[in-house]
């Protein structure tokens, strides 16, 4: 055998080509006696989530009535599952939580010192002092 | 206003910003016939483009990380990115420092994650008052995915 | 034995080699002589001639014809010579997933009483015997044969005085008609490609169709 | 009109040593298919009781509505087929992916094969066989249906019951496992092979049923595509989610003799000069980290270039170079776009077909 092949994965680069939401589930879970989930509790009774439950379509929304403070979990395509309180948020308030969170990906939150973050190789390549004429390298 | 790009899904209106993104820009679209072939099918091609004319040099497939909430924007939004100020391949750049003309090459990028960076604390210090003020800081953070990037 | 000079008569001062090229049984080490190396045992000679390439052209006719160096890489397998001339290795793993696909397209295609179906394709016969030997290796190979499309083909066995399957050939011209299918593809395109399958696999004398009938109902013998 | 079960394997009658005879597959029994006869390919019919799941049903699995709308499937594409792809068992009532699954496969090989072998003709055959499974190998398709939000049906009746989930949620998750397998109580890092995962594994890797399960998936609604929009959406489709995906080629070859294999290239390729190593650069032998820099030449072009710390290094990694720069040629059309693929439309034949790979 003149060449030996190295199995490896491709990489999954979401976003060209096909874009696939990465939070796939939200589930929130109220009170029906708690003040703290008076929020939540207007959200469902106006139908307002309803409506953002049809314009997030690709999201599967589950509601539980349970004793305690409301929550709002986010089921990620990581297997990540990331819980926020919203006790004694307002009705507002609750919805611009969903929907920052359903626009992450699960990651950890990072601060990324740079631009761009590329997996490609350099276009250009390395600078070398070798592939210039002897005459013109750098000399030390 | 933003310059600099421009939405391309349908359900969402960007005409504005098209038209402000470009007004600069409706020279006659040069010739990079050479920068095209020397490309390799566009595979080894980056470009330089500029939002809130700040700089950022791509090719296909990168992620490009912006430090706050691109507005009128939500994930999966594709985004033509219209100001591109340089062209190259390894053997060949193309600049022009008003924008090159866009009918000269595609560049698409599409929102993939609208995010925020980690949680830290700034604190100020005012003169003749012994306590310090403590700020939370929780800033936006954008993240573009380079979906195509092509000389035409 | 003959000794010949290798290399152009500018170069010759740092280029010559003087090469041994040993004729008969293999000997470790040493050159083979090409004329012999290029010749099949059953003495057809490696090259693009009417002769080699006559059974194939007419199995193609102008409608779906290829080029004189792709027919004659069709017709080559890698074991003969060591692999060393262009050989179609790569046409027929293009051909053979073209056959799979169009086979299992071909066979959900038709109507059906099953009310299983998914959008009026009977998914049920995917499974089946038939279905899987339709692009198989057994029925290329005997379809080849049937057509004559094998009488040409470069290639080595370990033995080939022995039986269709036995010696290989029923393997090697297997891929021949793989590769032949690939080929068409990438001349023509995959939609002639499959046209191609259509009209001179399914349609003609000998059909795949038939063929893997009586396969499948074990009612052939391969030789 | 004959009826009954196929199970005939074919095997050959002939004096000589039968060793490799060819072996006919047999119909799976599992299944109880009948058919009028063997080429009337519409009449061929699973007889486990089984049926579609109705679209009503299925448009009441919120599960499965959103799943149907994060892969931005096409209205035509039914929520019922959907369901389908997702269900691996053969005795639960319910139609199962196995058709679509093998449809699903067709297609993808093919898309992903002609793919390669246009962007990558004179890639070596065992690299080419990698690269489609890093494509759409169980790993890579097991890692897109969890990036799709496929989740698994993994609790038991009783566990449905007692935490009252609609029964509906189910037909939009997978469903493979049985419910005795549900019901095993799990330790925590502990895993139990299946018979099927222990069949493949080798050292301490294997293939989880899970994950096969998710490839399944994948394929099948792949193929479901098909059955619902045609072939060149479906192709769309897997360009879109499959093709879209890095392919790490450079980091797949192992090379064992990399200058012989030049060598013996050089050959096949007829070049009419013979391969020459040289020196292109150094930084001085006694300099305190000494760098070279080697070139592969073949008379006055240089096929490759690579930099070692010592001349082995610089040498072997100029052939290796040379060897990835061929192999990993792709070719370009006269417009210096990428060549087309032979399902394009209005496909020309631009490209090459490799030659072959070159034996030591």
């Amino acid at each position: 055998m003149p060449v030996k092949a190295i199995a490896k994965t491709s990489i999954a680069r979401n976003g060209i080509g096909a874009y696939i939401v990465p939070c796939h589930r939200i589930s929130l879970q109220y009170c029906n006696w708690g003040g703290s989930s008076t929020g939540l509790r207007e959200l469902l009774k106006t139908g307002r989530l309803d409506k953002l439950a049809s314009e997030k379509k690709g999201i599967f929304f589950d509601i539980n009535k349970k004793n305690g403070h409301p929550t709002a979990s986010f089921h990620y395509n990581n297997d990540t599952i990331k819980t926020v309180e919203i006790a004694n948020l307002k009705p507002s308030e609750i919805l611009a939580k969903i929907d920052e969170h359903s626009q992450r990906s699960g990651n950890d939150l990072f601060k990324f010192n740079h631009k761009v973050l590329s997996i490609n190789d350099s276009v250009r390549g390395i600078w070398s002092p070798l592939h210039t004429p002897k005459s013109h390298r750098h000399k030390i | 206003m933003i310059r600099g790009f421009m939405g391309l899904n349908a359900q969402r209106s960007f005409s504005s910003m098209s038209r402000l993104g470009n007004a600069a820009v409706r020279s006659a679209v040069p010739d990079l016939h050479t920068l095209k072939i020397s490309t390799n099918g566009s595979n080894h091609l980056y470009a330089i483009f500029k939002l809130h004319n700040m700089p950022y040099m791509v090719t296909k497939g990168d992620r490009v990380y912006l430090p706050f909430k691109l507005k009128n924007v939500q994930v999966g939004d594709k985004l033509k990115l219209n100001d591109v100020t340089t062209l190259g391949s390894p053997e060949f750049t193309y600049n022009d420092n008003k924008g090159i003309p866009q009918d000269a090459y595609e560049l698409t990028a599409s929102v993939v994650e609208i995010t925020r960076e980690p949680y830290y604390e700034v604190y100020r210090k005012k003169q003749r008052c012994r306590r310090l003020k403590t700020f939370p800081v929780e800033p936006f953070q954008t993240v573009l995915m380079v979906d195509e990037l092509k000389v035409n | 034995m003959t000794i010949i000079r290798i290399g152009s008569p500018q170069a010759s001062r740092f280029l010559a080699r003087s090469i041994y090229l040993h004729k008969g049984p293999r000997v470790t080490g040493l050159k083979k002589d090409p004329q012999e190396a290029f010749t099949t045992n059953t003495g057809y000679k490696y090259e693009k001639s009417e002769n080699n390439l006559k059974y194939i052209k007419g199995f193609l006719q102008d409608k779906y014809a290829i080029s004189d160096d792709l027919a004659l890489q069709v017709l080559t397998h890698k074991s003969f010579n060591n692999g060393v001339m262009p050989y179609n290795e790569k046409l027929s793993a293009m051909g053979s997933k073209l056959a799979n696909l169009f086979f299992a397209k071909y066979v959900t295609e038709g109507s059906t009483n099953n009310e299983n179906n998914v959008n009026g394709k009977n998914l049920d016969v995917l499974g089946s015997p038939i279905a899987k030997e339709l692009s198989g290796r057994m029925t290329m190979g005997l379809f080849a044969r049937s057509n004559e499309l094998n009488k040409v083909m470069f290639w080595n066995s370990y033995g080939h005085g022995l039986g269709f399957e036995t010696s290989g050939e029923m393997k090697v011209s297997a891929q021949m008609m793989y590769a032949l299918i690939g080929a068409v593809a990438f001349s023509h395109g995959k939609e002639v490609g499959e046209q191609f399958i259509r009209e001179k696999l399914l349609g003609g004398r000998a059909s795949v169709e038939d063929i893997t009938v009586r396969l499948v109902s074990g009612e052939t013998s391969s030789n | 009109m004959i009826k009954g079960t196929i199970h005939q394997t074919w095997s050959r009658s002939l004096g000589v040593v039968s060793r490799r005879s060819y072996h006919v597959p047999s119909i799976n029994k599992a299944l109880k298919t009948e058919y009028d006869t063997i080429n009337d390919y519409g009449s061929y019919k699973n007889n486990v009781f089984t049926h579609r799941l109705p679209e009503s049903t299925a448009q009441q699995s919120p599960s499965l509505v959103a799943l149907h709308s994060r892969l931005n499937l096409p209205s035509k594409y039914s929520l019922s087929t959907l369901s389908q792809a997702l269900n691996l068992n053969i005795n639960d009532g319910l139609v199962n992916n196995f058709g679509l699954n093998t449809l699903g496969k067709n297609l993808l090989s093919y898309y992903v094969s002609e793919h390669l072998l246009v962007k990558y003709p004179r890639l070596p055959m065992p690299i080419h066989n990698v690269a489609v499974d890093s494509l759409m190998g169980h790993e890579t398709l097991h890692e897109i249906g969890k990036i799709w939000g496929i989740q698994v049906d993994s609790s038991t009746k009783l566990d449905k019951y007692l935490s009252q989930e609609s029964e509906f949620i189910k037909y939009g998750k997978l469903r493979f496992l049985s419910e005795q397998q549900k019901g095993e109580v799990k330790e925590s890092g502990v895993h139990e092979l299946s018979s099927q995962e222990s069949k493949t594994k080798i050292d301490s890797s294997f293939i989880s049923d899970e994950a096969q399960a998710y490839a399944s998936a994948v394929r099948s609604i792949i193929g479901g595509l098909y059955t619902h929009t045609g072939e060149e959406a479906t192709k769309k489709f897997i360009q879109d989610h499959i093709l879209s995906r890095k392919l790490p080629l450079e980091e797949m070859f192992q090379f064992n003799q990399p200058t012989r294999e030049l060598v013996r290239l050089c050959d096949k390729l007829n070049f009419a000069e013979p391969l020459e190593i040289r020196l292109i650069a150094e930084t001085g032998r006694l300099s305190a980290h000494a760098i070279y820099v080697a070139g592969a030449f073949c008379g006055t072009e240089k096929l490759g270039e690579g930099i070692g710390s010592s001349i082995a290094e610089a040498k072997t990694r100029s052939v290796v170079n040379a060897l990835m720069s061929y192999y990993l040629y792709s070719p370009l059309d006269s417009e210096g776009n990428a060549a087309k693929v032979p399902s394009d439309k209005d496909y020309k034949f631009e490209g090459i077909v490799g030659l072959g790979d070159v034996s030591i």
